[in-house]
């Protein structure tokens, strides 16, 4: 069953150095604060795992926390480019990071594995592009009925899951609704789970298009009001677009970001 | 008629592309821009698809994300990220796959990953592939819609993102890709289409007011014009007070 | 788009003789109604595909519609046994049965494969069973990246997937709530679709758990009442277990269920 | 106390061994008898799992089928019968796999296809395999509950439809299956174990007032008996009134 913890323990508790860390969210209910914690808990050497990483990702790379990242499209949505991922794989600053790049399809896919029990998934994809020559884990495999030649990915399991979600029960039960992204596979493929939450409630109340994460297949809720903000959490709050837009100008410079992550992490200029 | 710009034009000429009926999967940005045109124009009827799981989306501004709550709460479905690409991309179900591209090459090849040669060490890193390769495999076509520079416009990307036709007609079929990949690309310019024998892109509409010319000028090959080159229709009135309408509303 | 035909109309046009036809269903929504005009227009050869071939599936069989099942349990849900299946397989009467057996993991796989556009699935499945012994449609598949031998099933591609759900509406997007078993897979998975519905509604009003599946992806809506009896429709009616328990007694006797077959098809005795 | 009959107490202690706090993927019948008493005797927090896609139901009468409204009804969440094996049994979440048989054999394999010796004449053709053979492959362990007879407890199934401990210790671990098997068989006459060196199935309990010769004898091998073969304690009243209500609330 599921832990209620504060944010600060869960992070401290379930997120170590080294670990393969993946924060999901496909624009709603990105965990920010989540990230922010890990930032400033001193996390070292993870490596990242995320189909869409974007500001967060970018603080997280940009704070020195990661070395690599497992990923189908960094950007930041509707304004542009992650100066500080753009940082670390053209001039490695703050330090080197590995990268291992995959599609959309073939990411999703690689959760699903994962969520499953099984090694690797089998997909349509990759066919034709460079992407297979720059990494070991698209590999060609035969149908064994019709002969056919398609991909297999190796599945993702994350050491940790983080996510987060509009409500949890007492009990830890999770419910979530509008677009769920890849959020529930990425929780039954790690090792690990986080879901932080807009509030615990006594009762989750049925709603249309919700699903729910028992509490039996989560490690640890985390109460977060404004957890996901700058993005949107469905019912609570919309996406503040004037905050990815403002990253623009903080990410694209070392120093600015530098001054963004004092005040983040507390320290004195 | 009022005056418009090239942008204007080319979001017009992309959205006309789209038939009624039809349903497409639609990358953000400028795809994003058409495909909701069209739908507020002649195809009312057009199916949105997003791959954030949003089937049937119907927003009633642009959206900013592929992620919008707006084409949650206006969907017919939502269903989650591994569904739309296992259950509605993937079995070629999707007429139109529409997408952006940071580099286009001569046979349609699109690169969204580096721009350099290494890999390793490349001169930008671009944001990365997304949904783009399996929406270029899967949908039973493909339309590319970007701005025309020699920047943009390549003999050759310097990394296939997404596979349109390769070196030529018949790589697609030699890979065993069912769709019938890029067969249109939309610009600031013109239309251009794949060569029905070779599948070079060849230019097959001029804007209105834009010469043959500026076009070969704008891109990195020598680019071919079909012998019956003709003149894509200015926008109309409501189609421009449409697509403002639209931008309006989106900001 | 789905159109909107009669019931009638719907088999005419979209089942054929020599057809693979699943007409699925899990306990809950099973339609029945359909089965029934089935039988009534006499189609024979089908192919018919099911995880859980119950009573309407025996029916068939003992009419004579069926050369071949593709199943993974087959009876009388909470009663016994189906006896004109038993029939069929154990005397070849009416007429002899193929049978093509799967565990519910393995048709379930086979549906996604089939809905995903993939020729087979990969799953931990049949191990030291005797179950691949007798079939060529369960076979090993070893994992490119760790060697691990896992287990490959065939797509399942049907002619026609027939479904029952509780609403559509007048475009012919469908909406199902409750148990939905593997039904949005078996209908996605097909080259053609019926979807029988309690009702026709202006709008589909959004509620707690339920899947729409969008009108371009079905081929045909019949609204068909009480489509799902003796089978229940949750928010509509009752399963009527009572129909279940007499079934066991006209399907044990073929002088019985002639009579009955009879009575269904309208014809004197 | 109270008079009870061998069904009752075999329900009663196929109950007892469900542990508070545990997961368990539930068969129709005679196991979902077992945990739903569980839940409300000793048990409240286990969590039922059934392949219908509902995910910790909490019946408040016994369901005729796998498929019941009631557990929909009452689940913390209902998901599809893909996603229930994929996500939720096949990567062994699930502590205990609860089955029923038509055939169980010495070494805990189980039959439900056919019985006779030739698959496509068979003396009689079974229900199949539903979900029992990934169920039997994948939960952390298995328990079994059965009546006890010759008929039904065998030297060897006609057909291995779910993989028990095949010829013995180790064949699980060799074909490289993760659960542990069959760790119980409750029975109408007592509590039958595999040996931990052979994995035999071996009588570890009788049930009251039943004598080992007449156990022995409803089994179609030699069946052992442990050394310290114990004497399981007789049903409480608690177990027997809160057995009695939900079977009638299940009519």
């Amino acid at each position: 069953m599921a832990r209620v913890l504060s944010l600060g323990e869960a992070v401290a508790e379930l997120v170590h150095d080294g670990d393969t860390v993946a924060l999901e969210g496909f624009t709603h209910l990105i965990p920010v604060a989540a990230g922010h914690e890990i930032i400033r808990q001193g996390r070292r050497n993870l490596t990242l795992v995320r189909m869409t990483p974007d500001i967060v990702y970018d603080q997280l790379i940009g704070a020195g926390c990661a070395s690599k990242l497992i990923f189908s499209w960094g950007g930041n949505p509707g304004v542009g480019s992650l100066h500080r991922f753009r940082d670390a794989v053209q001039h490695a600053w703050p330090s080197p990071l590995e990268i291992e790049e995959h599609s959309h399809a073939g990411m999703a896919n690689r959760y699903v594995a994962g969520a499953s029990g099984l090694p690797f998934a089998v997909l349509r994809g990759y066919t034709g592009t460079d992407l297979p020559a720059q990494t070991d884990t698209i590999k060609p495999i035969t149908c064994p009925f019709t002969g056919e030649q398609l991909t297999a990915v190796p599945a993702l399991n994350p050491d940790v899951t983080i996510v987060h979600a509009q409500r949890a029960d007492r009990a830890g039960n999770v419910q979530l609704w509008g677009i769920a992204g890849v959020q529930k596979e990425a929780v039954l493929a790690a090792k690990r789970s986080l879901v932080t939450v807009e509030e615990i409630v006594d009762e989750l109340e049925p709603r249309p298009g919700a699903l729910v994460l028992p509490s039996w297949a989560v490690t640890a809720v985390a109460e977060v009001p404004h957890g996901a903000a700058p993005s949107y959490a469905a019912g609570y709050y919309e996406r503040d677009n004037a905050a990815y837009q403002a990253w623009d100008e903080i990410g694209r410079d070392r120093e600015e970001f530098g001054k963004w992550l004092n005040e983040l992490t507390g320290v004195k200029a | 008629m009022s005056a418009y710009t090239a942008d204007e034009m080319m979001s017009i000429a992309a959205a006309r592309a789209l038939g009624e009926g039809m349903s497409c999967f639609v990358g953000i940005g400028l795809p994003s821009t058409a495909a909701n045109l069209a739908r507020r124009t002649h195809a009312p009827n057009l199916t949105l698809i997003y791959e954030s799981g949003c089937l049937g989306a119907k927003p009633s501004r642009l959206p900013l994300s592929i992620g919008d709550g707006e084409l949650a709460d206006t969907a017919d479905a939502v269903v989650s990220v591994p569904e739309v690409f296992n259950y509605w991309l993937q079995p070629g179900r999707i007429d139109v796959g529409f997408l952006g591209a940071a580099q286009l090459d001569k046979f349609g090849n699109i690169n969204t990953t580096v721009i350099g040669s290494d890999y390793h060490d490349p001169k930008v890193r671009l944001p990365g592939a997304g949904g783009a390769p399996e929406i270029a495999a899967s949908c039973k076509e493909v339309f590319v819609v970007l701005r025309q520079s020699k920047r943009t416009f390549v003999d050759k990307v310097d990394f296939v993102t997404s596979f349109g036709h390769g070196t030529g007609r018949g790589d697609r079929e030699r890979l065993g890709l069912r769709g019938a990949g890029p067969t249109l690309v939309v610009t600031d310019l013109g239309l251009i289409r794949p060569d029905p024998d070779t599948a070079e892109l060849t230019l097959t509409e001029l804007h209105p007011g834009v010469e043959l010319d500026q076009v070969v000028e704008a891109t990195g090959w020598t680019l071919k014009a079909a012998a019956d080159l003709k003149t894509t229709p200015a926008p109309t009135e409501r189609e421009l007070t449409l697509l403002r309408e639209l931008k309006k509303a989106g900001e």
